[in-house]
């Protein structure tokens, strides 16, 4: 059950405005639910051709920006981009440049296949774009590149998210534990951690 | 947490040590240590309607020094451990504790197999004298706690005590 | 040159200590440590030292089901308790489409902008506290009370309520509560006018916040401030306007924001943010449909499909969201709870930069930290 | 030695003695009434008070120049205070406008500490240092 790729149907026109979107609150008066998919798209554009041209010749590994609109009414973000570690700094930059801010960063440790996920989510001040920016890491040696310098904001996550699953984020100015005592070397999160 | 040190005065007098316990027993002066959901409701008893100020205890002293009495309000977790030792180190004798709340008492709701920060129980670093339960307990609960203190230092209740319905 | 400006020591040995703002102190509202660098009686650099209250809510969520978990959503941010709980709620029907009746809705709207009066009422009195000033938190608890009382006569708690359930809220509200929050709302706002009165147009309280550690916009962005921070830096950011959720769309409310950024905006934000709820609560009750409290279909053992999933609500303090990743089993596999006051704390150290100790305090209030939101 | 002179002497002992016991008294009372020790948990009584953490670096530096002359401004007022108790003892026998006037010259020569203080900034607890500015 590698829930990589959720079935999230492509431009079908699931969450029209006249439709009640939102978690389906039939109320009285029809529900203005979050704008409809399609104002997405040129943003999904933007990054895609973004991070292509950023790419360079190599466009060998073609999955390293598959994204994808996705259903709002079931999955709580609209876009969402699945990038290999060293292209997290370039898509918060692009996330940076376009007005985003950083939500949170989350860690989860699929034991079963031997790899870790980061889960960047980011919200717009302005818009109501959500988008969430996935990029597994191998379980063995978990590294992925800090985006601190791009959001300052990231600094905390960061340390939490490596105190808790033992990520590595090269470039880190200050990895040190941040919730748990600061000569702790364990990783309490992780699937196989044993109190 | 060593053996019970004689730590009480040189001069010893009969009569006069029941006055003092009970001017004690009537400005117990609480240390500001308000660290989770607890302290809020310490706060609405110490705030105007269930008025602590009506039993003597509503000065919070910020300070360990000028505090008479610890209340744990909260859930103790190991790196907070060792700063509550200092706190009650710092205290100065007579000093009493009372552990506010099911996570000050024994962890709580946040004791189950595989928890690795939670100290279960303020009474496994320092003797507790009053032990309030609840999640959070209500004001009152925490009057009734000052009052069962007051209670152990003259050895008479000053108000009655209300039959459980 | 003033004398004593030549006085002061010279480059090479000019000396900065060290001082705890730690884990027991009034100021810091719960067990937060400030490491300040300090150079007399100005910052250079404070640094805040987190975990002291860390209760690892995201590992029991690992070894729980949802309904269990259900508990531990009103004790990490236990001043907005009810918005906290619907973000879990929405985020599990949000995956499970489970359909919420209407009448649920308007009660969970309702329990919720009650629950931000009493957390902004909690945080005026703490925040005068720490300015100085005592009376206010005596007048803000006792308004707080006949809050309380109205929430205990429905959901039988104080603080920590358990009141939304997967589908619905757990039992339906009685006259009693109407009648109570409309003369609630009536009661409530002349006392704001009072505040306004004696404590906003105070001139002390004035000469303390307006103009203290201004924060612009383009800072609360990168650090992903939400809530009355970056409200008060101009940015009408409202998760209830911008991803609306339950019936927030149903009301007409303004989201108040005031461009200087300073502690007096965020001040005045979270005042009119009260007056706002009293008009949401308003509205509510009086159209509070008829029907139903809980959804019919909600299955006994509730699995979410593979995926993530994630809600987002407007807290006390600011956004929350929950990013919930299922494996299709009926204990969630990650859950990530994304809290407000992690992010408005992190801006503190680049806010503070060169503040006096007793202006750090008063950003420090503005911002309405609750602890155990940053520890989780 | 003629018993007036004895009478003087024995007042000045007995007021000295007095201050000295009203010194030292507390010491021997608190010796003896308060308890000895206090009950340990990790024995840092002695510890500063600093929040329940343990103080970082020392306390002994330089500090700026204004906590000095803040506690300046403090003492011209204390000396102050300490020529007016004399004065409120006789300042009742019989009172004459000339007593006020006095009065009011030697408090206003006094505040116009207050006045220079004012002006050179002590008040303002402008930043003395040249710590990094913000």
């Amino acid at each position: 059950m590698n829930p990589d790729s959720p079935q999230a149907h492509e431009e079908s026109a699931a969450a029209s405005a006249g439709q009640p979107g939102g978690n389906g609150a039939s109320g009285p008066s029809v529900l203005v639910g979050p704008p409809a998919l399609d104002q997405h798209t040129p943003l999904l554009a933007l990054l895609e051709q973004g991070l292509a041209s950023e790419q360079g010749g190599s466009s060998v590994e073609a999955p390293a920006l598959a994204g994808k609109a996705v259903d709002f009414a079931s999955r709580g973000y609209h876009v969402e981009m699945t990038v290999a570690p060293e292209r997290v700094v370039l898509a918060a930059q692009l996330m940076d440049s376009s007005g985003f801010a950083l939500d949170t960063i989350t860690g989860v440790d699929w034991l079963a296949e031997g790899q870790m996920e980061l889960l960047y989510d980011y919200f717009h001040p302005e818009s109501p774009t959500r988008v969430l920016v996935r990029c597994r890491v191998p379980r063995a040696a978990p590294e992925a590149p800090t985006i601190s310098a791009v959001f300052p904001g990231a600094n905390w996550h960061e340390r939490e998210t490596h105190e808790f699953l033992g990520i590595r984020f090269q470039g880190h100015p200050n990895l040190t534990p941040f919730l748990l005592p600061e000569d702790a070397d364990y990783h309490p999160l992780r699937k196989d951690y044993a109190a | 947490m060593e053996a019970q040190v004689e730590c009480s005065q040189i001069v010893k007098f009969a009569v006069l040590d029941e006055l003092l316990a009970l001017g004690r027993a009537n400005s117990l002066w609480p240390l500001t240590f308000g660290l989770a959901c607890c302290a809020i409701e310490m706060m609405a008893a110490g705030a105007s309607r269930f008025d602590l100020s009506r039993f003597g205890a509503e000065v919070f002293r910020p300070s360990p020094r000028q505090a008479d009495v610890m209340i744990v309000a909260g859930t103790i977790n190991k790196k907070m451990a060792e700063a509550v030792k200092t706190l009650y180190d710092q205290m100065l004798e007579p000093k009493w504790v009372i552990a506010m709340g099911n996570c000050a008492i024994s962890g709580g709701p946040f004791v189950f197999p595989g928890q690795y920060a939670v100290v279960e129980g303020v009474d496994k670093l320092f003797p507790v004298d009053v032990v309030i339960p609840g999640c959070p307990p209500r004001p009152e609960a925490l009057i009734e706690g000052i009052l069962k203190l007051e209670e152990k230092l003259t050895g008479k209740r000053r108000w009655p005590r209300v039959p459980p319905q | 040159m003033s004398p004593s400006e030549v006085i002061a020591a010279p480059e090479g040995q000019r000396e900065t200590f060290v001082l705890n703002l730690g884990p027991q102190h009034p100021a810091t509202h719960g067990v937060l440590r400030l490491k300040l660098t300090m150079d007399g009686e100005f910052i250079v650099r404070a640094e805040p030292v987190c975990g002291y209250i860390h209760r690892m809510h995201e590992k029991m969520a690992e070894n729980r089901s949802y309904a269990q978990f259900l508990p531990n959503t009103s004790r990490i941010d236990y001043l907005s308790a009810m918005t906290y709980t619907h973000a879990f709620v929405g985020a599990v029907e949000r995956a499970a489409k489970l359909e919420v009746p209407p009448r649920a809705e308007f009660i969970r709207v309702i329990t919720s902008e009650l629950n931000r009066i009493s957390s902004h009422l909690v945080w005026l009195g703490a925040y005068l506290l720490d300015l100085g000033g005592f009376t206010p938190l005596l007048y803000a608890f006792d308004d707080r009370e006949k809050i309380l009382d109205l929430l205990e006569g429905v959901t039988g708690a104080r603080l920590t309520y358990c009141y939304y359930r997967f589908g619905g809220v757990c039992n339906d509200v009685d006259e009693a509560f109407t009648r109570g929050t409309k003369e609630f709302v009536a009661y409530m706002r002349p006392r704001l006018d009072m505040y306004r009165a004696l404590v906003t147009d105070n001139i002390i309280l004035r000469k303390r916040l307006v103009g203290i550690a201004p924060i612009s916009a383009e800072t609360c962005r990168k650090y992903g401030a939400t809530g009355p921070v970056i409200r008060g830096s101009g940015v009408a950011y409202d998760v209830r306007r911008r991803e609306p959720y339950s019936a927030y769309p149903l009301f007409d409310f303004e989201v108040p924001n005031f461009p200087e950024g300073d502690c007096m905006a965020r001040y005045l934000v979270r005042m009119e943010e009260m007056a706002q709820s009293l008009r949401i609560i308003e509205q509510a009750v009086d159209r509070l449909p008829e029907g139903p409290v809980m959804a019919t279909a909600v299955p006994r053992v509730l699995k979410l499909p593979a995926g993530d999933v994630a809600y987002a609500v407007e807290a006390a303090r600011g956004r929350f969201m929950v990013h919930i990743v299922s494996d299709n089993k009926e204990i969630p596999y990650r859950v990530k709870l994304r809290t407000p006051s992690l992010s408005n704390l992190s801006l503190f150290e680049e806010a503070s930069q060169g503040l006096v100790l007793p202006d750090a305090v008063a950003l420090l209030g503005s911002l309405d930290l609750v602890i155990p939101d940053i520890d989780r | 030695m003629d018993d007036l002179f004895a009478g003087d002497l024995i007042y000045i002992c007995a007021f000295g003695l007095g201050g000295l016991g009203f010194a030292l008294g507390p010491f021997v009372v608190v010796h003896l009434l308060a308890a000895r020790r206090t009950r340990q948990s990790a024995n840092k009584t002695g510890q500063f008070i600093e929040c329940g953490m343990e103080p970082i670096g020392d306390a002994w530096i330089r500090y700026s120049a204004v906590y000095y002359l803040y506690a300046l401004v403090f003492v011209a007022f204390a000396v102050d205070v300490l020529y007016l108790i004399p004065v409120a003892l006789v300042y009742n026998r019989e009172f004459g406008i000339r007593d006020f006037v006095e009065l009011v010259i030697f408090v206003g020569i006094l505040s116009l500490v207050i006045v220079y203080a004012w002006k050179k900034g002590v008040f303002e607890w402008k930043r003395k240092s040249s710590a990094p500015k913000s």
